[in-house]
């Protein structure tokens, strides 16, 4: 009942998001320079067959017109058909693979390590170990995300020849190869991130009294872990990645230019280069749904896993 | 013998105060400023340690190894690596603290007043930031740079640095403007303030006395972190060719060209790349002090 | 109670900052009978929590105990040396001040009762039908009902009383109490401490109850100890030591806490303030503050002496006060 | 009746949403309270947590505006919004010691600055006048140099104090402001505020759980239950022959030094304080009184009493 | 040319192999499938997998082949063309090719905006019977046969195969050695070998999988890692990286020009384009902005196509600070910055643009660089929307119709010059019949295009292509109209 009230909250907050998404990318598109069918016909095209493009594409129309039929094409998951004359939507189903793959192998090696540095860290908080992973992590958190993955290449890469440096693979054995350095360089740069905020609510955690009495009570190991401080600890880590999906997102992004992986975000930037401005608009809606979808996710999983916020 | 231990005892808290003195945090404070202290430094004596201008081209002698003219060898362009490395100290420090310090003042402006105002006006700004951070502000950046192009200089910014203290200005003022509301509404029901109200001060003294220099600790301890993680975000956007010309010394714009000679001069990768995450953890480091230090 | 055998034994125990070094508590020798409740009373700082804190190996990271022996009667054998973790969940338990803190806000009441049994691996029924039992014994209204709530749905009475349950669903023989009732209001820490009565009758149990407050401890205690600055100053049968005490700084204490009987006088002060751990003036740690204090006492400090049966006080002119300034 | 201060029928009513359903409610923390306190009197207020204390102390110094009520100064009647001056005659001294002081500012700017604000003395007597203040509240001058971290919670309940004299008031209100503190700074403090009454001829109203610091420093008491007051009389009385059944649980719950002793005995009351969110119509102690009748839960019980001892109690004995 | 021009061939060992497939890169995405429409230099390195012609050159460009037509004859007049189509001529989708799709396809050819006028000596073409095409010329044309050999005059079915063209266009169709198999436009292409193709036994290959690598860093790691057979248009500041034996160059048909707009802002005016010319050190812009991977130009016009002599009276190539100096002085510039932009994808120009600043500057004219992605670049040089631009165009056949075909058809390389000469001197080569003839209208053409400064040869780079081990039998194509048809891995 009451989940059912939070959930209905979320999704009506979500919506509300989700149409600032639209304007922000509709403004977006309306400030680049230069005329969308200009652009698509190219220079030679006769005035006649732009103005009858512009008329096609609803571009003489006013601007108030303009959004509401690009969040009714939106809706109708019609995003338009970029410079190229490709339909936006079959560019994002070409490229989605690639950067969920990364995100995917981002998040698998970046939240267990942040656990277990984070676990040390907090364990043995103050002695040298944690001395050790802070500055560790102050130093990763500043690490440009393209520069380490031209040393991993430099470093690692080519000297072993392990790991393809390019693209994606498309057999499963390939495809985790592929994803290694690409992967490391992705939680290099989302661990420390991670570390930090977890540490300390780790050590909020650790400290305090009910841990001390369920140590008391002579519980330990594995469900002192799990069950009394994972489980109190887990809010904020939910917390924390659902408000750095936007971050992760544009981590990704680096990933694929430095990595020269075809995915969604090479795509936005080519098209942002190039003035393609119906790619940027779906891409960017994509990347922006992603977000806020992310952060009602975890939003809500948090709340429901908080019984202050939900038991009736 | 005697006496003079009991004299000392008792005289104890006031004499022994260099113990409270040196708090915890003041190793980094002290480290993080001497890092970012030479950075600085150099950066203002550029001409002094360095041989020539940024922009000066020897293309009879490019790629030239580390040697002692120098000393971290030259570039394509035959470019002396190290003069472009301290003068990107100049462009990326200026841009990351424009485009840190702008959206600090701004967004603790914002964060005050709805800390301080009434209910409505806090329900609008957070409302506003609720939707801003969920946003992905930096892909929107890209697409709006990438599509608007660096545009030209403005006043003592140099090509491509307005944009991004703008969108950096866009993308971080909610995090001040959270931080600082959360923190003044804690501040404000403090009994020291609602005490400060009875004796009859003024709300602006009130306000300035009691309320902000209170509620700011952290929003500094962030600032500087923000800095560092600006700076990262200055070489990563110019690495996506987004943001600052190419021809200017700047660290990312650096890793970018140096990237067709990784095989040869790798230094010309590494050198850049070490300064980011050198002055980052500068600057972090003295957050993390304060930020100790306040806690302590 | 004399002549019963101690159920547990403290030795010597020091409590110390591990990167300062600095000495928090300092020597501290104790021991319960059993069935017999050990009151500790002292100020804030003076150290309470950390020696109860440290029976069970609970101290916070930077903290550790430098010396000291603990022993516990166990059932069947005798006295002997025990490390912390041995009496986790096994004849130890301890009942915290802050009764929200204390328990997991992710647990429902019934699994929280149930998790000390669970760790010594007590079936999942049983343990759950033994936490409705004691839930019931505690006092909580309604056990099966409760068993369900969340810690953050019950009134701090109720919540006290569960972290009682708790205490006791591990069965111990000793139960530390660290302030349980400070955060509580007067008729509900009248309850509770009814309550802690009741069961240390009904169960047998040997009970360590800290406090500030002597007149809590002077309700519960059958004999006291007084911390002043991480020392036992002062130690005997509380009857005997409210009614004369053998310390300037238990005497000052009593004179100082307002009475609700007899008729209403002016309080009673202490000059200056208790002294912070690592800045200990030299000799006796109350010296500066003492209206007795002569020379001698800012040379040495004097070592907590026993002046009769059960009766140990740390000061040198205990035999003044016998004699008795008026009181 | 010459009251310096005067509470009529104050109501303080929150609009609260409730956690469970997140429906708004509406919860009385104070609820019908009349009160009056004479110039050089100290009056002690007493009651559980949560039932309205220092919602009161807030209403009194102008914090919190009454949802309904009047609150009279020197038979004028004062609203939220008070003059400079009139603000300062009512001043409040606070529960926390650590939160009660600005920690980054030094004892004398704090002072200076709430003389300075009020024209108070001329700057020249400015350090006269800071050190008269430290004297008054029996603190070494140097005090006036230190930062609040680097006193101790008795100090800094004196610096407090010292700050609230600082601008010269008729009345203060001390919200529990020894309940932070040990026996011995509690002493301190205590005794302080009895003295400035003696000495200054100040007006306390001083609000505590603690029955025998009420006792020895108070004139009068008021015993609030659930925002209500319901019993209020001279201290000596209502010590002596507390007359609500709720004034009688309190008085024996206390601990006390004087009657020691384990043996075992019932609780003094059950149950426990009940929300404030719930409506209340009839006596708000009723489901925990030992003496409850059918009609008690009927319609709220009317204050019986002479002039100087009320009790909201039917079986009150006057 | 140090490491390139070096080996122009690779050696090849043992008979070649039929199987597997190779991957090469792209330094940008091919433009489009349309050759009339194509503009980046890369789509005429894919168009020859996938289309034939008439005829074809050999990779040297310097002998025409037989091709689609197994045999051609002129009339004494030379005013006809008589091609006999080869019966084994056949497009990818089995159908063969008839000459109505050489007539079908003729149209298109003299149509184009771009290449239209390599066609125009072009007056009509008859169709005798299905193998056999006449064109009937308006004039004899000496340089006919070259410009049917590229990829310009590549065949295309008949009505588009019955395919609208659009569709057609998404998914061409051809007779070359590769049909498309898969298209991520921008990214990658995927061809498959043409079962019909009218060599026989060829090509080699399986496949090829062309990848689109903009950055020369990247081309570089790909090609170490084998993700990468052949990196066509090794960026020249990459070269030295690349295993020394694995780079094959080829003397170049390109040269690298800097072109000014003509029409409006500060270069409208003609001195300050002159003082440009003047300010530029070539030798060191050769060395450093080319990285020694070019030489001098002498002339606007690739050298190395037959027929393009040195102009005697052009200034190219000398450098005069002086005067330059001078002329900035007496021009209108005001000190403003010229944006001068240049592909950001690899290829010649981005280390040179940068090179070219500091001597701009020390002649007084302040110029700033901005990359761009080659396609966004085309679209700003063909609105007008520049000041400067820096761009490397080739020679797609050994005639100088070809280079003086695209200088026309772009506005002069977008300047917007006088377009006079160049259709003079387009006109004078068609209807040269001897070297002599075609020389002085060629040199007309450079001597009028030296006088406007309007676009300035600034190096003619080397084409570098980078080679693996693997690979077997990659001839080095100056005309980039390399045919991956006898292409194939070694054992
Ligand atoms: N984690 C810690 N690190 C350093 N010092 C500590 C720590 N915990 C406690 N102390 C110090 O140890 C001393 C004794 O603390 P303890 O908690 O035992 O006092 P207490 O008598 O229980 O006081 P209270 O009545 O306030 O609970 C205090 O001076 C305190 O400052
Ligand atoms: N600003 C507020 N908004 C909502 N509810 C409030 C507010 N202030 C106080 N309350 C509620 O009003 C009731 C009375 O609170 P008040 O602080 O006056 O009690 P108290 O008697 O001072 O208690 P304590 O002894 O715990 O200090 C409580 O239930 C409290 O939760
Ligand atoms: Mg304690
Ligand atoms: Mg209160």
């Amino acid at each position: 009942m009451v989940a059912m009230r939070v959930l209905l909250g979320r999704l009506l907050q979500l919506l509300l998001v989700l149409l600032a998404v639209t304007l922000v990318v509709f403004v977006l598109t309306q400030i680049a320079p230069g005329d969308a069918a200009r652009l698509r016909l190219g220079p030679r095209a006769s005035p006649e067959a732009v103005s009858e493009l512009r008329h096609q594409l609803g571009l003489d129309r006013s601007l108030p017109q303009q959004y509401l039929a690009y969040v009714n094409r939106v809706l109708h998951g019609d995003f338009g058909t970029s410079i190229d004359g490709q339909r936006v939507s079959s560019i994002i189903g070409q490229r989605i693979s690639d950067t969920l793959w990364l995100l995917l192998g981002t998040l698998m090696l970046a939240v267990p390590a942040a656990l277990v540095l984070a676990w040390t860290a907090a364990w043995f908080r103050d002695r040298s170990v944690d001395h050790v992973i802070r500055l560790g992590v102050l130093l990763a958190l500043f690490l440009p995300a393209f520069w380490v993955g031209f040393l991993l290449i430099r470093l690692v890469a080519i000297p072993t020849a392990w790991f393809p440096v390019a693209d994606l693979g498309s057999s499963p054995g390939d495809l985790i190869r592929s994803l290694v350095l690409p992967s490391l360089t992705g939680a290099i740069i989302l661990t420390p991130i991670l570390v930090r905020s977890l540490r300390s609510s780790l050590i909020d955690v650790l400290d305090s009294e009910y841990i001390a009495v369920a140590r008391s009570l002579g519980v330990g190991g594995s469900t002192l872990i799990v069950r009394h401080v994972l489980r109190n600890a887990l809010g904020p880590v939910l917390t924390l990645l659902a408000l750095n999906v936007g971050y992760l997102f544009f981590g990704v992004v680096i990933l694929e230019a430095t990595f020269n992986i075809s995915g969604l975000g090479s795509a936005l930037v080519e098209a942002s280069a190039k003035r393609d401005v119906y790619t940027v608009q779906g891409i960017t809606l994509l990347f922006a749904t992603g977000v806020v979808l992310a952060n009602t996710l975890g939003e809500t999983a948090v709340s429901l896993l908080d019984p202050r916020t939900v038991s009736a | 013998m005697t006496d003079t231990a009991k004299i000392a005892a008792e005289e104890a808290p006031p004499a022994r105060k260099p113990r409270s003195r040196r708090r915890r945090g003041d190793g980094k404070v002290a480290v993080g400023m001497v890092i970012v202290g030479l950075f600085v430094l150099a950066a203002v004596f550029a001409p002094l340690i360095t041989s020539g201008h940024p922009a000066d081209q020897d293309l009879l002698n490019r790629l030239a190894p580390p040697s002692h003219a120098h000393l971290l060898g030259t570039d394509q362009l035959g470019r002396d690596e190290w003069t472009r490395l301290v003068y990107a100290i100049r462009v990326d420090l200026r841009v990351a603290l424009l485009g840190s310090l702008i959206p600090a003042i701004l967004g603790s402006l914002i964060g005050i007043a709805a800390g301080l105002g009434s209910s409505w006006l806090d329900t609008a700004i957070m409302r506003t930031s609720d939707i801003v951070v969920s946003l992905p502000l930096f892909i929107f950046f890209i697409a709006l740079v990438g599509l608007l192009g660096p545009g030209t200089g403005f006043l003592f910014l140099g090509p491509g640095e307005l944009p991004l203290i703008i969108g950096f200005t866009v993308i971080s003022w909610v995090v001040y403007a959270r931080l600082l509301r959360s923190e003044v509404r804690r501040v404000r029901s403090m009994d020291y303030v609602r005490a400060a109200r009875l004796g009859g001060l003024p709300r602006w003294r009130v306000i300035g006395w009691h309320i902000v220099p209170n509620s700011i600790g952290q929003t500094v301890v962030y600032l500087f972190v923000d800095v560092g993680l600006a700076v990262v975000a200055i070489s990563t956007l110019s690495f996506l060719g987004v943001g600052i010309p190419i021809e200017t010394p700047e660290w990312g714009a650096m890793i970018q060209s140096g990237r067709t000679v990784i095989q040869t001069n790798w230094w010309l990768i590494a050198a850049p790349g070490a300064a980011i995450a050198l002055i980052g953890m500068g600057l972090a480091l003295i957050g993390d002090g304060l930020d100790d230090r306040i806690k302590s | 109670m004399t002549g019963t055998e101690p159920v547990i034994e403290i030795a010597n125990l020091s409590i110390a900052a591990a990167q300062s070094g600095v000495t928090l508590v300092d020597d501290v020798s104790l021991h319960v009978d059993a069935g017999e409740c050990l009151g500790i009373v002292g100020e804030s700082g003076s150290g309470k929590s950390l020696t109860l804190r440290s029976i069970l190996g609970l101290l916070p990271p930077a903290l550790h105990r430098t010396q000291g022996t603990v022993r516990f009667q166990g059932e069947k054998e005798g006295l002997r040396p025990v490390e912390p973790r041995e009496l986790r969940g096994h004849g130890v338990s301890m009942i915290f001040q802050e009764p929200m803190s204390s328990l997991n806000p992710t647990m429902r009441i019934g699994d929280l009762v149930a998790a000390g049994p669970r760790a010594r691996g007590v079936s999942r029924r049983a343990a759950a039908d033994q936490a409705l039992r004691l839930l019931a014994e505690v006092g909580v209204p309604h056990p099966e009902q409760r068993a369900r709530a969340w810690p953050h749905q019950l009134s701090g009475g109720l919540r006290q009383r569960v972290m009682i349950a708790m205490a006791l669903s591990v069965e111990p023989r000793l139960l530390l109490c660290d302030e349980p009732t400070t955060a509580l209001d007067t008729t509900v820490q009248d309850q509770i401490l009814t309550l802690v009565e009741r069961l240390r009758i009904e169960r047998g149990l040997a009970l360590i109850f800290v406090s500030h407050d002597l007149s809590v401890i002077s309700r519960i205690a059958d004999r006291t100890a007084v911390m002043y600055a991480g020392r036992i100053i002062e130690h005997g049968p509380t009857g005997a030591l409210v009614d004369s005490p053998r310390h300037p700084y238990t005497r000052a204490l009593i004179e100082s806490m307002p009475q609700l009987h007899g008729p209403p006088v002016r309080l009673k002060t202490i000059n200056g303030s208790p002294p912070t751990a690592g800045r200990l003036p030299p000799g006796c740690r109350f010296a500066p503050r003492c209206p007795l204090a002569v020379d001698a006492c800012h040379q040495a400090d004097p070592p907590l002496l026993n002046i009769g049966p059960h009766r140990a006080t740390a000061c040198l002119r205990q035999a003044e006060m016998n004699v008795g300034e008026p009181v | 009746m010459s009251a310096l201060i005067e509470l009529d029928d104050i109501e303080v009513h929150f609009d609260v949403k409730t956690r469970r359903s997140g429906t708004p409610a509406t919860l009385r923390a104070v609820d019908g309270v009349s009160l009056a306190v004479e110039r050089s009197q100290c009056l002690g207020v007493v009651g559980e947590s949560g039932c309205g204390k220092s919602t009161l102390a807030c209403v009194l110094v102008g914090l919190t505006a009454p949802t309904a009520g009047r609150v009279r100064y020197d038979g004028r009647e004062i609203g939220v919004d008070r003059s400079k001056d009139l603000r300062r005659r009512v001043q409040m001294v606070f529960q926390d010691p650590v939160a009660s002081l600005n920690p980054r500012r030094r004892v004398r700017s704090v002072l200076s600055e709430l003389i300075d604000c009020h024209d108070l003395v001329p700057e020249a007597g400015m350090t006269s006048a800071l050190n008269s203040l430290m004297d008054m509240v029996n603190l070494p001058r140097r005090v006036l140099d230190a930062r609040p971290r680097e006193l101790s919670g008795g100090q800094r309940q004196r610096v407090a104090i010292a700050r609230a004299l600082a601008v010269q008031p008729d009345i203060l209100v001390a919200d529990e402001a020894v309940s932070a503190l040990d026996v011995s700074a509690q002493a301190t403090v205590v005794n302080l505020l009895a003295d400035l009454r003696a000495e200054l001829g100040l007006t306390i109203v001083f609000i505590s759980h603690d029955l025998g610091i009420i006792r020895t420093l108070c004139d009068r008491v008021a015993v609030m239950y659930a925002g209500r007051v319901v019993e209020e009389g001279p201290a000596d009385t209502v010590f002596a022959s507390a007359q609500h059944p709720y004034t009688r649980a309190l008085l024996r719950a206390a601990p006390d030094l004087g009657r020691r002793g384990t043996g075992s005995r019932s609780p003094a009351l059950e149950g426990e304080p009940s929300g404030a969110l719930d409506v209340i119509t009839g006596c708000p102690f009723v489901s925990r009184c030992p003496e409850a009748e059918a009609i008690c839960s009927a319609a709220p019980p009317a204050y019986v009493g002479d002039g100087t001892h009320r009790t909201a109690c039917i079986h009150a004995a006057h | 040319g140090a490491s390139g021009s070096a080996s122009p061939e690779k050696s090849a060992t043992g008979p070649a192999k039929r199987g597997g497939s190779l991957a090469m890169s792209l330094g940008s995405a091919i433009d489009t499938w349309n050759p009339q429409k194509a503009l980046a230099t890369q789509s005429f390195r894919v168009f020859p997998q996938v289309y034939a012609s008439l005829l074809r050159s050999t990779p040297d460009g310097k002998k025409v082949l037989p091709a689609l037509a197994s045999s051609y004859k002129t009339d004494p007049a030379a005013k006809t063309l008589t091609f006999t189509l080869n019966p084994a001529a056949k497009f990818s989708d089995g159908k063969p090719v008839t000459s109505a799709d050489v007539k079908f396809s003729e149209g298109l050819w003299s149509k184009g905006e771009l290449y239209g006028s390599y066609f125009s000596s072009i007056k009509s073409v008859e169709t005798p019977d299905p193998k056999t095409v006449v064109f009937n010329l308006s004039q004899a044309d000496e340089t006919l046969p070259a410009v049917l050999s590229t990829a310009n005059a590549a065949v295309f079915p008949d009505n588009y195969g019955g395919k609208s063209e659009a569709a057609y266009w998404k998914k061409p169709v051809g007779a070359g050695p590769f049909m498309v198999n898969k298209e991520a436009v921008g990214q990658s292409i995927s061809l498959a070998r043409n079962p019909h193709y009218y060599r026989s036994g060829l090509p080699y290959l399986d496949g090829v999988d062309y990848k689109v690598v903009a950055d020369g860093g990247q081309q570089l790691l790909q090609f170490q890692s084998g993700a990468v057979d052949v990196v066509n248009g090794v960026e020249l500041e990459a070269a030295a990286q690349y295993p020394k034996d694995s780079i094959v160059g080829a003397p170049s048909s390109g040269v690298s020009v800097l072109t000014t707009n003509t029409k409006s802002g500060p270069l409208k005016d003609g001195r300050l384009r002159k003082a440009i010319a003047l300010a530029v050190d070539y030798k060191k812009l050769v060395a450093g902005g080319y990285v020694g991977e070019a030489s001098l130009a002498t002339s606007l016009l690739p050298q190395q196509v037959p027929g393009v002599t040195k102009c005697p009276t052009c200034t190219w190539s000398t450098t005069d600070l002086a005067e330059a100096k001078d002329l900035v002085e007496q021009s209108d510039y005001s000190g403003q910055n010229l944006e001068l932009i240049v592909s950001s994808d690899s290829g010649p120009g981005k280390l040179a643009a940068q090179a070219l600043v500091p001597m701009l500057a020390e002649a007084g004219v302040k110029v700033s660089v901005n990359p761009q992605p080659t396609s966004s670049l085309i679209d700003k040089l063909s609105k007008s929307d520049f000041q400067l631009g820096v761009i490397t165009y080739s020679a797609l056949a050994p005639t100088p119709i070809d280079p003086l075909g695209f200088l026309a058809a772009t506005g002069n390389v977008f300047s917007q010059s006088d377009p006079e000469p160049d259709n003079k001197a387009l006109v004078a080569v068609h209807a040269a019949s001897t070297p002599a003839e075609v020389k002085t209208a060629v040199q007309g053409f450079e001597a009028a295009a030296n006088a406007s400064y309007a676009v300035i040869p600034l190096a003619v780079p080397n084409a570098l292509d980078a080679v693996a081990d693997r690979v077997q039998g990659f001839v080095a194509a100056p005309y980039q109209a390399y045919c991956a048809d006898e292409l194939s891995i070694k054992n």
